[in-house]
């Protein structure tokens, strides 16, 4: 049986290899190198959670930590990516974006575009999402909706080990700025990741699990959630089939369309707030293209309408659960 | 140096630095049993700079505070009990348990929240400031930030702008040392933070952040000057954390025995009282009573604390539009 | 009949009436007083199109020209908000969100939420956006849909000048963060506008015209394309609802539902770009809360999912038109 | 003063200038007929700025320009019939029509692209410049901006980055008085720009901006600086424009004939012209001559722009993604 490592664990590793393979990757980002100008040791921190632990002292001089300045920063990734490096910059908490989101949006995204197609910018954007932390409202965010809205920017939300891995790998070698979202949560979870080398390729959905009934299609942490309500389903009789995007853009439309062809029925799970969210970008997708196959309501799964709160009761009631996939299924499963 | 401090200025100053220091040491205590969530930055170490800036403030006047703001809080008239109910997360909170350590704010004390957004008080007190001067009532705004946060955009258009529109504001850097476990040694591209005042026009000073006396000197300057429409100046405090970044840093990125040395040579509520004493206008047992109602008063701020209701799921839906 | 006037004078008249009325409300933008510091005359221009031309001079000292610094003043309006004053702050045009959007999402709109309530920030933020000025990728986005996400932030889209006076006046007026945005093609457009004031509530759509067979419902300079199309479609025998929903958030559910409930069929016009847009969350709405109704699939008709172009050409193909929603009406009309 | 410069060096300086006048000349004109689409900031005045710096540089060398990006895409050798043809949105276009006048970039000649968002350079030219001292190769990074654009967050963290990561990069202000309708007397709250270059640890020159000798000397001694490991510099070129913001302005802000007693008193041509003719080396009517080239190929590229075809309508779809 294969090895088992954490999420982060996975991370380190593939910025670890793809360092060791390709002398333009670089890593950057606040306390990424964890140290500079300090008295103690160096690579103390390795990033706020530790995931660039390590990768200091094994790559000399390839590991930079800067100020508090992620305009600066994530904009010199940009420009570094448009003269020949492969760097990896690290936006601690995507809900940072605000200070720094138009070298992301407007600089890397259009670059290729506006150029008429004579700029490449193969920066990867790495950043630390969701809720679970007590972190509250500045530091709980989902977001890549935001992200996905934009023309020129790849979107990669990983849901467990070995995707973290194969998909970062395949981050760092596309040519286009991607926006890699780390669950937080998930950083302790463990699988199965080959010790070798090896891609997860963008737009490729993953169908986690197979079944007749209702479609569930969920992202990052929510594919957990989602088994888990799956598991739950099965016993009453309902029998769900589970799609993991992987990546919102692009987005494996054909995996959700073939689903929802077969089973008629869609549930959305996206952590996030639901306004212009994931979650209904599928839902529409689906009411688009499937309309035929429907046999009910597409039900959103999402965090309300409002900020992430700080006290425990609150952030649970918050977050989308198993409980809440469950009822949804069985709404949509017992519609007629 | 403190003449214009009467008995009664000192005991106040005392007490809100004593309270500082009783309120992080107690957070620092009781995190570690776990039962405290989310990410908690002390301000132990720093008591003399909230405190120092403070003491110039009325209610009226306005502070915008970082992720590390109990001691600014605290210093601007916030009660400390709903304060620790807020970091425990029940709706006696300030915030209702919904803000928790890094967003409490208290807009009737005139604070304007602790930040999770590092850099993100500089603007909003250039706001709170040309509000106070278009109305012309002589209030100020301070914007406490961290030595981190002096290379964060927001911080340096803020200053800029604050010079351009002449505001009634201040601008406190708080040079602990570290952001987080970064340098500003490193991140800092001049020597000094106060270096950067003149880039935006405004006097820039540097004061010792464990000399209650001299921050309140150097802010006592920069609030009249802004009170008088003489507009911003930027205070650097030099100063130093007791603790990690946040609870559970282990801070191997520090000198071996860095925060033993400070809190030996210089800890704040030491000079304090040293110095206070030595004039012989109040005694020790005076200070000693001080430190026995604060640490009664945290202690009960605790007990209340632990024992007050998690705020009721109906809570998740309220407070986020006034009308919707 | 009533007086025509513009959609730019509607918005200049909205500003001018609540500033009179209210000593609270203050104006400022880059050149939004035009000409400080410069040897020549002051309100020389009145913001970069002229939008709030002539208010310096009547309301002295409420007028304020910032520096380049969007973060700064916005977070100094926001500020200010919190202070006793109604700032309005001009984003000059809304791509440029990416150097201050913290202030917004994170500060403005959370504050109350976050302060368990005891905030109120009533800033209005007044932005420009849309094609159709060969101002290329960074010039000529929408955008909606990123604020519109975002909890505690309200978002208003007119589309004619009637709407404008009154939605900004109801802006002004609001205590929480509003996100203003102002068509820049509309700016000429004339319509009848009352001179006294008046107020147009969030959250209430305009039903534009009725019809039974399609329901069309259409943003900010999108409610025309749809109107012009209508008009064509009614000489094919098919009747198309408008709805026009001016405010994104909130958003008039229930106008949209009712009308879809009536004619089980629906094309959603949106500018922006699609992924994670207001058209497609209008689409999840609907495929949500009104599925037995529906009778074919929901339409979404955007720009594609590239950044905007700058030749005239490419800039027309890439602006959803008449003609584009004719044939996306006239599919769902068809279809069986 | 010139003395690195020889005839060649001269000749090539003047071409360059004459060639960014009579490009921007030429679009004024054309606009003024309403054939020209879009927002189009001319660059004419400012000629010896992107000249005098980019003389410096060779083909490797990047550069980061702005919303006025016309001269520093000459100066950096992209092809002003590309440039043409890009303005007036054809397919021959350097960006094949899809950018337009705010975003011409030619990466292979070290063009980094015009840029819409004012300060957005500043970032990106750390970045070229950390790629090139990562790989060693004594190839610099340049930052034009305005004295708009100096208040802009973006500029002053990238100065600060550059100094930090001690980077091979010059940061050029390009002060030419109005960021729009705003003077840098109110928006930049220090008396001169360069005063900034002590807030982020580096030097900071003022040269005047209409005199090229002055421009070359102060970017050469910046650049060499750069190539041997000293760091950054920010230079303030003090400067003017001679049009409108953008085509269309009315520029009542500013004062009755400042821009008539500039070009008769201060223009860079003139001046220059005046400078070499005087040392005898070169004569008026070699001056005349390359005058008379400049013209017909700027004509000629107009005569072309005019008669390209527009972007094939696959093209709305194309070039978004590398592969997606
Ligand atoms: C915009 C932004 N970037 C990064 C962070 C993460 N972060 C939180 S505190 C901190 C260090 C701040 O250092 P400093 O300003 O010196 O304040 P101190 O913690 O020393 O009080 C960082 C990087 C953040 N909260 N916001
Ligand atoms: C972030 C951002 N804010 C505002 C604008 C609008 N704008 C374009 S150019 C300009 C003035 C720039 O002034 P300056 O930097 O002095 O350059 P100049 O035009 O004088 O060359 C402004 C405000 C913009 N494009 N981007
Ligand atoms: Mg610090
Ligand atoms: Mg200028």
């Amino acid at each position: 049986m294969a090895r088992k490592i954490t999420y982060q664990q996975a991370i380190n590793e593939a910025l670890d290899q793809e360092m060791s393979r390709d002398p333009s990757v670089i890593v950057m980002g606040e306390d990424n190198a964890g140290g500079e100008g300090s008295p103690g040791e160096m690579d103390a921190w390795g990033g706020v959670l530790g995931v660039t632990k390590g990768l200091y002292h094994k790559h000399p001089g390839r590991v930079l930590d800067t100020p508090i300045s992620e305009s600066a920063f994530i904009g010199a990734a940009i420009g570094a990516a448009c003269n020949g490096l492969r760097p990896v910059a690290e936006l601690m908490f995507v809900d940072f974006m605000g200070v720094c989101f138009d070298q992301i949006f407007n600089q890397a995204a259009k670059f290729r575009y506006m150029f008429g197609g004579k700029a490449e910018t193969p920066v990867v954007i790495r950043t630390m999402y969701g809720a679970g932390f007590r972190a509250a409202a500045q530091h709980s965010q989902c977001l890549y909706s935001l992200f996905t809205h934009v023309p020129g920017l790849k979107v990669v939300v990983p849901s467990n080990p070995y995707d973290a891995k194969g998909l970062l790998i395949e981050s760092i070698r596309d040519n286009d700025p991607v926006i890699f979202f780390e669950n937080k949560v998930l950083y302790t979870m463990e699988g199965e990741v080959p010790e070798e080398i090896y891609t997860v390729p963008f737009g490729e959905a993953a169908i986690l699990r197979e079944g007749d009934d209702v479609t569930i299609v969920a992202l990052g942490r929510m594919v957990n959630m989602a088994q888990e309500a799956a598991e739950a389903l099965q016993k009453d009789g309902i029998h769900c089939e589970i799609i993991d995007p992987r990546t919102t853009s692009p987005l494996d439309e054909e995996t959700i369309l073939e689903s929802v062809e077969k089973t008629g029925r869609l549930v959305v799970v996206d952590e996030a707030n639901p306004r212009c969210s994931m979650a209904s970008d599928i839902a529409g997708l689906v009411v688009r293209k499937a309309f035929g196959a429907l046999k009910a309501p597409i039900e959103q799964v999402t965090a309300p309408h409002v900020p992430p709160p700080f006290s425990d009761v609150l952030e649970d009631l918050y977050v989308p659960n198993a409980a809440k996939i469950e009822r949804a299924v069985t709404r949509v499963a017992e519609y007629r | 140096m403190n003449t214009e401090l009467n008995r009664e200025s000192l005991l106040k100053a005392y007490r809100m630095m004593r309270t500082i220091r009783e309120f992080e040491e107690r957070v620092h205590t009781d995190f570690a049993t776990g039962e405290i969530p989310g990410f908690v930055h002390l301000y132990a170490g720093e008591e003399a700079s909230a405190t120092g800036v403070c003491m110039h403030l009325s209610g009226n006047d306005y502070i915008a505070s970082t992720h590390r703001g109990h001691g600014h809080c605290i210093a601007k008239g916030v009660d400390p009990a709903g304060m620790m109910a807020e970091i425990w997360g029940k709706e006696t909170g300030t915030c209702k348990g919904k803000g928790g350590s890094m967003h409490i704010a208290d807009l009737s004390k005139g604070m304007l929240g602790a930040n999770g957004i590092v850099g993100g008080g500089g603007p909003l007190i250039c706001g709170t400031a040309l509000a106070a001067k278009l109305r012309g009532d002589k209030t100020v705004g301070v914007c406490f930030f961290g030595d981190g946060a002096s290379n964060q955009g927001t911080i340096l258009e803020a200053m800029n702008l604050a010079t351009v529109w002449n505001l009634p504001a201040i601008f406190v850097a708080e040079n602990n040392g570290y952001a987080e476990t970064t340098s500003p040694n490193y991140s800092v591209a001049c020597e000094n933070i106060a270096d950067r005042a003149a880039a935006f026009g405004m006097p820039g000073v540097i004061v010792d952040g464990f000399d209650f006396f001299a921050v309140y000197e150097a802010a006592g300057e920069a609030v009249k000057r802004a009170r008088e429409g003489g507009g911003p100046t930027l205070i650097e405090v030099k100063v130093s954390r007791y603790y990690g970044h946040f609870e559970g840093d282990q801070q191997k990125y520090r000198a071996e025995g860095e925060v033993q040395k400070l809190r030996n040579e210089k800890d704040c509520l030491m000079q304090f009282r040293r110095h206070v004493t030595a004039d012989g206008d109040i005694s020790a047992a005076e200070l000693d009573a001080i430190d026995a109602e604060v640490l009664a008063m945290i202690d009960d701020s605790v007990v209340r604390a632990k024992a007050d209701p998690k705020p009721g799921p109906e809570e998740l839906l309220t407070d986020v539009y006034v009308s919707y």
